[in-house]
């Protein structure tokens, strides 16, 4: 009976990867089309958030893997803080982000090529930085999208509702949480590692 | 003998809440023929306003408008959703011997978007108009003052819809086929469904995308396209184009999906070479993603990425090849009977292999660069949109119409109206392939005389187009309130023929034996 | 999955994440860092969302979507490249 | 066979060398496309009749061997039309080295060309028969695309870069341009002509529009740098400003200040773009140092002041 939501997720997630893949080809092209921009507009960012946020979304990844192992050796309690612990850490990647932008957004590093006044010139650059905010905005919205699914689950788990028995709804949206965290693993590299 | 699913639960509440998929469908069924009214009205008004070459019927404003809502209104809002959504809802769980679809009530929700998506898309057309072209190339789209905004959020919103359809269609064939019923026993129009709602669900989130960027321009500037700072409309034509060749593949199968139903039951034979078939239905699914560049082979793109889209372009060209030949060789050793469904394959046969091969033509890379935006291109689709698409869509309404009102049409009227439409469509477009040859672009409100007489030809043949498509739902309305009462007037062994028609709510009344679909002998 | 495989897992992809960062300090090209992810992709598609246990069609799902994604991100690439 | 063929199929004259190859593949395909419609058509007539309701039924259908072999045959011919559609096009986007360059401003709704001698003209271009003409092309708001019907030759022409197409007119005779990219309400009007002159009658013309002063062969270096890209002739802010009226007028600098838009101004800004960037103006200028020489720069300058009068 199961069968049908982990297929329904795995689609959703398919189709949420295809939604990336159209930002994923401008920055890729756009790249192509101005290194020079793109390498000095990636020096720009500010890498010691970028290094932490992918930790925590990495163990953010593996709590609730773990809270899934624990359900399914029949300890709800320990599930329960293990979710805890992902909200936690996910709220946390939120706040990292939202004072990296304010810092970006301080230096004069806005979205829209009209408005950008950053330190870095020439042609390219503001549309690296557009590019930054649509990516890091729209991964930050399926962030907090997870998150109330994982705080939904949580609620639940705490009422009881899932128990060890029958737990698929904390499968779907841990699925759901490992594929928000795989868009980063590709967004970190691509915004803060290739100068 | 159990109520049908049109009585059994009453009350207009009953309607606007059900779960049942048949009811969604018949919902989608009047939604999306609501919008083919609209559209065609567009597409009259063009036609007449093209009789003349300096155009005086409408401005060229009002023109640009015109074509624009045309291609919007019939693209998402009749072509997308028309046998997918309508014909796919109501059959597929009859056609697999399921009770419903997998998730019941993410289908309603999937139509009301659909509905919301519809209405705001009609907000667009009332606020003013679009007048970018159905394809919103940048940066035009993006700096015309027209409601370009209130379309693009209406169509993201059908977008959604036709995701959730997708899913919806995928995990019902994959959970909920009938015990002991193998993928190689599903009908072929549930295997045209499946490849489609493939495509429905990868291609259309890119869609969504382009059409977000384009407002997001719109509202906040943000430019991602724009030259001013080294942005690149090209760019834009490839997401757009990764979205819309392979939406032109979710037009067409679904209708394949009805021709190979109806060939196989009016020659009472099984479909010949039933494996090939489905393997070109995936083989498009898949390979059509590979296209999209053919539509750019002008557009400034590289003479390298020309050469590789032209050759990958020819590749999904014999997967409809392949299905033509099946089709055909189907009806060789059958015992035929001439009803009006299979009247409309011959033509969608005809029609879709003079429009396939006009594809190729302009897929092969020289030839395009004479003939790209011109009427020939117009054609060309047309040839496979409304040749295969629209009379799939009627080959699929004359067939399963006994199977959904338990009624039947007149035969008599039916084939007149088929001719009708049939050499209405020819009247209308074949001119337009000449229009093309001699260089005329498309999307022109004026144009130079020497034409005049190919535009007043097939502004004629469009208005025979119009006068058979109104006799068809003339005589279909009539049928529904006077017809005889039918159960399995084509004597089909395919499994929605087996519960009564029009079916009841819980489609079988017994547990469904797994019967062959294609086992004509022991039909009843 | 086992607690010690999730583990595991967990401590290898943050051994990667570390590796990618000092491999781009010290000047690591482009190719390098997207392998990286690819390889942490993989850890976090079997182990953590169960694909190796899971139903083939599952894993059919997301090879072609993953398939898809590249191909998009090629041809635009490619068309700009070789402009 | 060809003339009776184009005649038939309404094509326009073949004016240019490519048009007569580009016909024939053209005839190949198309004359196939009506070949396979009509056996397709005849086989389901013969069929409808034959295999009737009541009639004998044969025991087999048809093998899959012929599946296969029609499948196969017809991705060869389609590989077979890729293959030469691909030549063509490819000689299509290489123009040959001695081509004679003209630079092509589209703009809303008309055509602009600048003759290499830097004579200008509008919507309608002057060609000599038998002489390659390669057009670099550039937007000046959407995209549009060139389109010579009589030459079989379209390229759009994108806004902020050039893109190319090349031709060679092979008999004189006026040829109407079009403009096949979708670009607003005058899309439809945006036409001009491409007028193929005998070689002797074309150098008659061009002795008469021949421009020699310094201000020209400014206006041609300007063409050839790409200037027009971002900066317009006729007082209209683009990418970058105006230069109609620039000269010796005080322009607004960004971060503050002014400066007069003197010979310094002009050659420094060619040489150091931001170094004083004009207010409300995206700092995208590439330098100009080691591709403009002091004498042409001179000229560009010239050119500038030559726009200085009123509009």
């Amino acid at each position: 009976m199961n069968r049908r939501y982990h297929l329904a997720v795995w689609i959703v997630i398919a189709s949420e990867a295809l939604l990336f893949a159209g930002l994923f080809a401008l920055y890729w092209s756009y790249r192509g089309e101005y290194p020079a921009a793109f390498s000095s507009g990636v020096a720009l960012d500010i890498h010691w958030i970028g290094g932490l946020n992918t930790f925590i979304l990495l163990t953010s990844s593996f709590t609730i893997a773990w809270s899934i192992h624990m359900m399914r050796t029949l300890r709800p309690r320990a599930a329960l803080w293990s979710l805890a612990a992902t909200v936690v850490l996910g709220l946390a990647f939120l706040a990292l982000k939202l004072f990296e932008w304010s810092i970006h957004i301080h230096d004069g590093i806005v979205p829209g090529i009209h408005y950008y006044s950053g330190p870095a010139a020439g042609r390219g650059i503001s549309l690296f930085f557009t590019l930054y905010y649509m990516m890091t905005g729209l991964h930050a919205l399926h962030v907090v999208a997870g998150l109330s699914l994982v705080v939904w689950v949580l609620v639940r788990v705490r009422r009881g509702t899932i128990f060890p028995e029958r737990y698929v709804a904390l499968e779907l949206v841990a699925l759901y949480w490992h594929f928000v965290d795989v868009v980063w693993v590709f967004l970190w590299p691509m915004f803060y590692l290739m100068r | 003998m159990p109520a049908s699913f049109w009585s059994e639960p009453r009350g207009l509440r009953s309607w606007l809440l059900t779960h049942d998929h048949k009811r969604i469908g018949v919902m989608y069924l009047f939604t999306v023929l609501f919008f083919l009214l609209l559209g065609g009205m567009f597409a009259l008004v063009l036609r007449l306003s093209l009789v003349t070459p300096e155009n005086a019927l409408v401005s060229a404003h009002t023109y640009d408008k015109l074509f624009t809502q045309h291609g919007i209104v019939m693209v998402w809002l009749f072509m997308i959703p028309s046998i997918p959504s309508a014909f796919g809802n109501i059959l597929l769980p009859l056609m697999i011997g399921a009770r419903d679809v997998a998730f019941p009530r993410l289908n309603l929700a999937s139509y009301y978007i659909f509905l919301v998506g519809g209405i705001v898309v009609c907000v667009a057309l009332i606020a003013g108009g679009v007048d970018t072209g159905w394809t919103f190339y940048t940066p035009y789209s993006t700096s015309s003052a027209a409601a370009t905004n209130w379309a693009v959020i209406g169509v993201f919103i059908t977008g959604i819809s036709s995701i959730l359809t997708g899913l919806n269609f995928i995990a019902t064939v994959h959970t909920m086929r009938l015990k002991g019923m193998r993928w190689r026993d599903m009908p072929l129009f549930v295997w045209n469904l499946y490849s489609t709602s493939i495509i429905l669900v990868l291609a259309t989130p890119v869609l969504g995308l382009v059409l977000l960027l384009v407002g997001a321009d719109h509202i906040w500037a943000l430019g991602i396209f724009e030259p001013a700072a080294g942005g690149d409309p090209v760019l834009f034509q490839h997401l757009f184009w990764f979205y819309s060749h392979p939406a032109v593949y979710i037009m067409i199968l679904p209708a394949m999906g009805v021709v190979a139903e109806v060939v196989s039951t009016f020659s009472h034979r099984r479909p010949a070479w039933y494996g090939a078939i489905v393997l070109a239905s995936l083989g498009i699914a898949l390979v059509g993603f590979l296209t999209w560049g053919h539509h750019m082979f002008v557009a400034g793109m590289s003479t390298f990425d020309s050469g590789v889209f032209g050759a990958l372009s020819m590749l999904v060209a014999i997967f409809s090849a392949i299905k033509v030949f099946a089709w055909v060789s189907t009806m060789y050793g059958g015992s035929i009977t001439l009803a009006t469904p299979l009247l409309y394959v011959f033509t969608f046969i005809f029609l879709f292999v003079f429009g396939g091969m006009s594809g190729v033509a302009v897929a092969t890379t020289s030839l395009d660069v004479h003939w790209h935006d011109t009427y020939f291109v117009v054609a060309h689709f047309h040839f496979i949109m409304v040749g295969g698409t629209m009379t799939g869509f009627l080959a699929a309404l004359h067939y399963w119409f006994p199977k959904l009102s338990g009624r039947m049409y007149s035969e008599t009227w039916a084939k007149l109206a088929c001719a009708a439409v049939s050499i209405g469509f020819i009247l209308t477009f074949t001119p337009q392939f000449l229009l093309g040859n001699a260089g005329m672009p498309r999307r022109y409100a004026t144009y130079p005389a020497q034409y005049q007489w190919l535009h007043v030809l097939s502004t004629s043949g469009a208005c025979l187009l119009a006068l058979g498509m109104f006799t068809v739902a003339a005589y279909l309305l009539y049928a529904i309130v006077r017809g005889p009462h039918v159960d399995n007037p084509w004597r089909s062994a395919s499994f929605e023929w087996r519960s009564a028609s029009p079916p009841p709510s819980e489609n079988f009344v017994d547990v469904p034996v797994l019967k062959d679909a294609y086992d004509y002998e022991d039909v009843p | 999955m086992t607690a010690r495989s999730l583990v595991f897992t967990y401590i290898l992809l943050v051994v990667l994440a570390a590796a990618s960062w000092l491999l781009a300090d010290v000047g690591g090209g482009t190719a390098l860092a997207l392998l990286i992810a690819a390889l942490k992709t993989l850890a976090i598609a079997l182990v953590f969302m169960e694909l190796w246990i899971g139903h083939a069609s599952d894993r059919v799902i997301a090879v072609v979507a993953l398939f898809f994604v590249v191909l998009l991100c090629a041809g635009a690439l490619a068309d700009v490249v070789t402009r | 066979m060809n003339e009776l063929l184009r005649r038939a199929l309404m094509l326009p004259p073949q004016a240019s060398t490519f048009a007569r190859g580009i016909d024939t593949l053209h005839y190949i395909v198309i004359g196939a496309a009506m070949v396979v419609c009509f056996i397709v058509f005849v086989l389901l007539l013969y069929f409808a009749i034959r295999f009737r309701e009541g009639q004998p039924r044969p025991k087999r259908g048809i093998p899959h061997s012929v599946e296969i072999g029609l499948a196969g045959f017809t991705l060869t011919v389609f590989i077979v039309w890729w293959v030469v559609g691909f030549a063509q096009y490819r000689d299509m986007r290489e123009p040959p080295a001695d081509a004679m360059r003209v630079y092509t401003v589209a703009k809303q709704w008309m055509w602009a060309f600048v003759y290499p001698n830097g004579a200008a003209a509008e919507d309608d271009l002057r060609v000599p028969v038998g002489q390659p003409v390669e057009l670099v092309m550039t937007s000046r708001d959407v995209i549009h695309s060139f389109y010579v019907p009589a030459f079989r030759v379209k390229q759009d022409v994108v806004p902020g870069r050039t893109t190319n197409v090349w031709f060679t007119a092979n008999q004189p005779g006026r040829f109407e341009i079009l403009c096949a990219e979708y670009c607003g309400a005058g899309h439809s009007r945006m036409r001009g002509a491409v007028i193929a002159m005998p070689p002797g009658e074309y150098a008659a013309w061009l002795a008469g529009h021949r421009a020699t002063d310094l201000a020209s062969t400014g206006e041609k270096l300007a063409a050839e740098q790409g200037c027009f890209r971002c900066h317009t002739v006729d007082g209209t802010p683009h990418l970058g400003p105006s230069w109609r009226g620039l000269y010796g007028s005080t322009i607004p600098l960004e971060g503050g200040g002014s400066v007069v838009a003197d010979d310094a101004y002009l050659t420094e800004s060619m040489m150091n773009p931001p170094a004083k960037l004009h207010r409300g103006y995206p700092p995208l200028m590439p330098t100009y140092l080691g591709r403009l020489s002091g004498p042409e720069a001179a000229a560009i300058v010239e050119y500038i002041r030559s726009l200085r009068g009123g509009p």
